[in-house]
């Protein structure tokens, strides 16, 4: 009975440490959002968000569209290169193949490549040898690297999770191997490949240290499409704000930050909604 | 629905910040601040404050080990409004009621002072360039030194360099203007250009904020117009490119809003910052 | 007459041998039933009838298999021959879509776009499948709503859709209740005049109620390959009667 | 007919999708090659021991020094102290949501989570420099840039990381241990700390390792609370300042020229070498963990 | 002897009622088989006898459990009943650990730390599961690297090693082959002089096999509750005849 009492109450503690432990992430978390969002929101208006920039408005008008021009395009360039290397890894590769085993390893190092290692790297390449300069498109170039590994591993997850059987279904009626792949098991592999994306989204919108050297702190007065121009990202336009010392900037970098997370945010949560929908249209 | 940090927002004027300080011990190590190795305001107050010794053909930078260092005068300004016993060096443009700016062997830094030489703390803002000078680059560089663009200087609080300002009217030239350098100086051009968009609407700027010695370089090896140095040219630079003065900027030495002192010598300062005076009771 | 004929066939996984030596002649519109214990290979022959093994890596197959005395291995595209040989598998496995865009599925890899003809064939499949009228008013809901019972005959329909002669069944009943078991059971003996049905069991009721012929598999060979009441009345192999009469399994 | 057109799109997809694949391997080449390209150099000029073993780093001085010890023995602090305030709460964490949370508060529990991975590293590093530096001189004494503060701040920073992981492996623990332990008498708690996490240790430690990845990259919010001061190793404290590799990195690029800018790409080169130094400890893990 | 007295038992998953109204009593020493079509609540109310289902959201029972005559759901803790009550599953489930760690985690648990008691019990269990001379040299071991069988025959030794009275088995040999099966059955009919033991199976051989006592499920009722031999050969449902003459499942 002793012990019995004693095994009860080691089991209590543990389970309130992990209750504790559970509680104390989401209270952090809540802790750094109304940190930056109560200072920040109250400053946002019309003209920070969509005004012209000047150093009196400080408006974040153009860095957001730069921001949202680098998701796209970075996307549009890494989505494609990651399923296909998947598609690759998981339904065309033989099993024990030495190429796979490089690749995986490749993807793996690229992962854990710090985004500052990306600046030096496209600092190098993509503004002095290539010629880009500082530019929205070393930038886009540089990204587009950085979030191939996040693409390919979840994406990898996802098509490796389609159970077989409906492989074997597909085949067994006397479609090819393509067909399956983007008929059948893309599809259905489709809410992880998009949560692989949120990541993405996630990882470009906040990303400062590799785009620092790539794509420049310039900042436009009005937005441009021009993948030539150099043109801040909010992460950098908050950055810069924070930098130059002026109480005003200072208030308005938190709005900055302030915008930052309502955009992960809603990225989060139509993402989310969107992948459940898919999933649910799947097994309705 | 106020900000939830704690820190409370000092409203005193700089003038008047003689608060008993009845919390202050003087007994605690002082926190000395500085700015990043890239920095001009740190190439120019350690070279005036003699915590870079030249002994022969050596030259030493005896910062006190330990002390912070800052890539940014938002920074050092944070670090200092928290930390009743710290010490940093800002732009005198930058000083704000957030913390105080102190006397240097009893001369306030005020702009009048900096004028007259009495206020010895200063250092020059340089726009360099690089061979001739295409006709638009040097119609920029008229409008600085008019006295349109000096007006400008002044308002910022930094000091007019320019003896005799000449009136300045548009030109009506188009094209882009590539300017890079000190983040210091970052904020004033800023501000000149979009003066001189008004006059002339068609000239486009880039502007990136990267650090005086990466501006040099910029214009340097031509892949930027304008470079920006808050510091002065090292005797190879000078040699490969033109020099304009746009202002003269002192260099405020800031403590914390608690700290009753209010003037230190410059012998005081240098001690500190090398690290042979480390508490502020040392301090007469 | 013969429909598909095997011919000394070997299969090996790697350097695991699955089949040894078969032979075997499958009769047109008859249903002939594969049982044995579990690992004898039933699987694995039923399979290489219409080469989904080849998708496995490291299977090696010698010997011949014929359907129309075509070597199925030599003389035709595996995706012709997927079409003429159809599968149902163990676990229902309908596609993640709609019960219409299933049954569709097939006729489209094949080339048919045209709307009427696919609506055609979809109604034609799911009549064949005796399930038309459970869900013709659900064509566009999702598959996976359907019981299981239902998503198998959805299976079975798939497989009419692309109109085959042989059709395939590896243990199709076993993940159902008794009441879809008898429905699909029903529906095998009421197709098979049109078809050559093999289907693996491993319920030798099942087998004895439906099967023309039945062939015992022990450890990846035939042991025995007659016609059903015979095997399970008067079996000629020791190990057979073993079997059916339930000493091991 | 049909088939051979079928065919030739098959052979032209899988090309493709081959070459896609390849990308990867060229990216990781072409960082590789110019890193070293750039960096290699400037390490030969220095001398390896200098700058691997010199804690001396002295730039801006005649004659200059160029010795990164100091920021690689910080950054193996920082991370270290990340792993050890990080790694406890977001296992428990992980436990937490795995196995212990009601669905109510998982549906607000995991978003937040996945939020706490999406917010930008200068969010941390304002919060970090607004509120834990304070908080930290207040009740510790010291100025607050620290060793320790950098050390809060990564290891929230990879709290998501070690969560996720973490969490998916004890959710892929298969059920039926967890009723094997119960059916003899344990308790729900016993079981999970005995059974579901020993069994689901792969994947708590790939996660530790990718979370450690995570802080000794992680620059723009370590150079706000870390102080960067270059500290001689015998003054290396937990509550003084500290500079790691990547920090120094980002503070002194803007500035550098010369020997000084290709001194900065070597540092990154060492930072890449610390990386592939985890990823193979990371593929070690997967092999011994495929064996199993 | 009466060792478990199951008094009007209903058991609802949610709204779905899973068991009807039980009421059986299982004896002591002796096998007491529970047969039925798949879905039936074999499990369930397996389950509910050492209080598994607790876990379950969303489970409620009524009724009343007796084990020796106390309430297993009022008058014990959990944690004891399941000491009292072992359970071997379908799966093998061995834990991840040496086939030693496995044997000896449930004693730990229960707060035996002596090296050398551990030691004897693990021996005990072992050779009770007949399996310590196949094992005895590797116990360091993974367990993991076992066959199925023998796996299994760990999952028993397990459930020996915190001195059960009464063992609960769930299909233990449906993923077994023959001679693993005819092993464990072996063994079953060996230990129940000590212990009461209630079984789990699909298949009625093995019911006919080993138990004494059967009871026949459908639909969450118990059709029919006797002795194995009367239940087998003078079967009094008619639902129970068709179910044993392979009329379906
Ligand atoms: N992909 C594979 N690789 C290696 N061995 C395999 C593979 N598939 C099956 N086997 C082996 O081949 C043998 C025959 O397998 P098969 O699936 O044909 O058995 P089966 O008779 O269908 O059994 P069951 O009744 O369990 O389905 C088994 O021993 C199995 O382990
Ligand atoms: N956790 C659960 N939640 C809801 N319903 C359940 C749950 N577990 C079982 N059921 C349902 O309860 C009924 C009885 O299930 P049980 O597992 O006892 O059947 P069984 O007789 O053991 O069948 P089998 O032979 O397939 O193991 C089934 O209809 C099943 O769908
Ligand atoms: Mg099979
Ligand atoms: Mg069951």
């Amino acid at each position: 009975m002793d012990v019995l009492r004693r095994r009860k109450t080691i089991s209590l503690i543990l389970k309130l440490t992990v209750w504790f432990c559970g509680i104390l992430t989401v209270g952090i978390l809540i802790y750094i959002l109304l940190f930056i969002l109560l200072r920040g929101v109250p400053k946002i208006n019309m003209e920070f968000l969509f005004g012209e920039y000047n150093s009196d408005t400080l408006s974040a008008f153009s860095s957001v569209v730069t921001t949202i021009e680098m998701v796209i395009i970075s996307l549009f360039i890494s989505v494609p290169i990651g399923v296909f290397c998947a598609i690759y890894l998981t339904e065309y590769a033989k099993r024990g193949n030495k190429t796979v085993k490089v690749i995986r390893l490749a993807v793996d190092t690229l992962a854990g490549i710090p985004s500052i290692v990306f600046g030096l790297f496209g600092m190098i390449l993509f503004v002095k040898l290539l010629g880009f300069r500082a530019s929205v498109l070393s930038g886009i170039c540089t990204l587009s690297i950085m979030i191939l590994p996040l693409i390919i591993s979840s994406s990898e997850e996802a098509i490796k999770s389609v159970p077989d059987m409906y492989r074997e279904g597909s085949l067994g009626l006397g479609a090819g191997r393509l067909r399956t792949v983007f008929r059948i098991v893309l599809p259905t592999a489709m809410p992880g490949i998009l949560s692989g994306i949120i990541l993405a989204i996630g990882r470009i919108v906040g990303e400062t240290a590799a785009l620092i050297f790539t794509s420049g702190t310039n900042v436009l007065k009005n937005p441009t499409l021009d993948l030539m121009a150099s043109q801040r990202t909010l992460a950098i336009h908050m950055y810069m704000l924070a930098s130059e010392g002026l109480p005003h900037s200072k208030e308005m970098a938190f709005a900055t930050g302030s915008i930052l997370i309502i955009i992960v945010f809603l990225v989060n949560y139509t993402t989310t909604k969107l992948a459940g929908r898919i999933g649910r249209l799947s097994d309705e | 629905k106020e900000q939830p940090s704690e820190q409370p927002q000092p409203q005193q004027p700089v003038e008047q910040p003689q608060q008993p300080a009845s919390n202050f011990d003087a007994d605690k190590d002082i926190t000395v601040v500085a700015r990043d190795a890239a920095s001009g305001t740190r190439g120019a107050f350690h070279e005036i404050m003699e915590i870079i010794q030249k002994e022969g053909d050596t030259t030493v930078d005896k910062l006190v080990v330990g002390a912070l260092e800052f890539d940014g005068t938002d920074k050092v300004i944070t670090a200092v409004e928290q930390d009743k016993y710290g010490i940093g060096y800002i732009s005198l443009g930058s000083v704000s009621e957030r913390i105080k700016a102190i006397e240097v062997n009893s001369v306030e830094p005020t702009i009048d002072n900096v004028k007259s030489g009495a206020y010895s703390v200063a250092r020059p803002f340089l726009l360099v360039t690089k061979g001739t000078e295409s006709d638009l680059v040097k119609d920029f560089l008229n409008f600085t030194e008019s006295i349109e663009g000096q007006k400008i200087v002044n308002d910022r609080n930094f000091i007019s360099a320019v003896d005799s300002p000449k009136e300045y009217t548009g030109s009506g030239l188009s094209g882009t203007i590539k300017v890079a350098g000190s983040t210091s100086v970052a904020p004033l051009m800023e501000k000149l250009q979009e003066e001189y968009n008004k006059l002339n609407p068609d000239v486009k700027f880039e502007m990136q904020a990267n650090g005086s010695s990466q501006g040099i370089n910029a214009a340097i090896d031509g892949s930027y117009d304008i470079g920006m140095s808050s510091r002065e040219l090292k005797d190879e630079e000078a040699a490969q490119l033109n020099r304009h003065v746009l202002a003269i900027d002192g260099i405020a030495v800031i403590v914390n809003n608690e700290n009753p002192t209010d003037d230190l010598a410059a012998e005081d300062i240098t001690a500190i910052y090398t690290g042979e005076k480390t508490a502020w009771f040392e301090i007469e | 007459m013969s429909k598909i004929k095997i011919e000394d066939v070997n299969l090996y996984y790697g350097e695991f041998q699955a089949l040894k030596n078969i032979n075997m002649n499958i009769k047109e519109n008859e249903i002939t039933a594969f049982i044995g214990p579990s690992g004898c290979g039933k699987s694995t022959l039923l399979k290489s009838l219409n080469r989904m093994n080849d998708l496995i890596e490291g299977v090696k197959i010698n010997g011949r298999m014929l359907l129309d005395d075509v070597d199925i291995y030599k003389d035709i595209d595996a995706s012709v021959l997927r079409k003429r040989v159809g599968m149902v598998f163990q676990k229902p496995n309908p596609f993640p879509m709609s019960i219409y865009e299933n049954v569709a599925y097939g006729p489209k890899t094949h080339g048919i776009k045209q709307r009427s003809k696919l609506d055609d064939i979809v109604e034609q499949s799911l009549r064949a499948a005796a399930m038309w009228d459970e869900v013709k008013d659900r064509l566009k809901k999702s598959a996976l709503g359907l019981s299981g019972g239902q998503q198998q005959r959805l299976c079975i329909a798939r497989a009419f859709s692309v109109n085959p002669e042989v059709i395939l069944l590896d243990e199709p009943t076993s993940a159902l209740d008794p009441i879809s078991t008898m429905k699909i059971e029903d529906l095998l003996v009421d197709i098979k005049k049109n078809y050559t049905i093999v289907i693996v069991t491993h319920n030798m009721q099942q087998a004895t109620r439906i099967s023309d012929k039945t062939g015992f598999f022990l450890h990846g060979e035939v042991v025995e390959f007659d016609d059903t009441e015979k095997l399970f009345s008067m079996p000629e192999n020791k190990k057979t009667e073993d079997y059916i009469t339930g000493r091991f399994g | 007919m049909q088939s051979t057109k079928a065919n030739y799109s098959e052979k032209l997809m899988q090309a493709v999708f081959y070459l896609s694949a390849l990308i990867s391997i060229i990216a990781v080449i072409a960082i590789c090659l110019f890193l070293l390209l750039r960096g290699i150099p400037a390490i030969g000029e220095i001398g390896i021991m200098e700058f691997i073993l010199n804690e001396k780093w002295k730039p801006t001085d005649y004659p200059p020094s160029y010795g990164i010890l100091s920021m690689i023995v910080g950054s193996t602090y920082v991370t270290a102290g990340a792993i050890a305030i990080g790694v406890p709460i977001g296992l428990m964490c992980a436990v937490f949501l795995a196995k212990f949370c009601p669905d109510t508060v998982y549906k607000i529990a995991k978003p937040a989570v996945n939020l706490l991975a999406g917010i930008p590293s200068i969010v941390y590093g304002f919060f970090g420099m607004e509120v834990i530096v304070p908080f930290l001189r207040e009740n510790f004494g010291g100025n607050g840039f620290s060793i320790l503060s950098s050390s809060i701040i990564l290891g929230i920073m990879i709290l998501p990381t070690i969560i996720s992981i973490s969490e998916s492996s004890i959710r892929s623990v298969p059920l039926s241990y967890e009723e094997g332990s119960l059916g003899l008498g344990a308790t729900k708690e016993e079981t999970v700390f005995k059974i579901v996490l020993p069994a689901a240790k792969s994947g708590v430690f790939t996660s530790i390792i990718l979370g450690i990845g995570r802080a000794v990259g992680e620059t723009m919010a370590v150079v706000m609370v870390a102080g960067n001061a270059v500290m001689p190793l015998d003054k290396i404290k937990l509550l003084k300042p500290i500079r790691t590799l990547t920090t120094n990195i980002v503070t002194e690029m803007s500035y550098a020229s010369g020997l000084h800018e290709e001194s900065l790409i070597a540092t990154g080169v060492v930072l890449f070498v610390f990386i592939i130094i985890l990823n193979t400890a990371l593929s070690l893990i997967k092999t011994r963990d495929a064996k199993n």
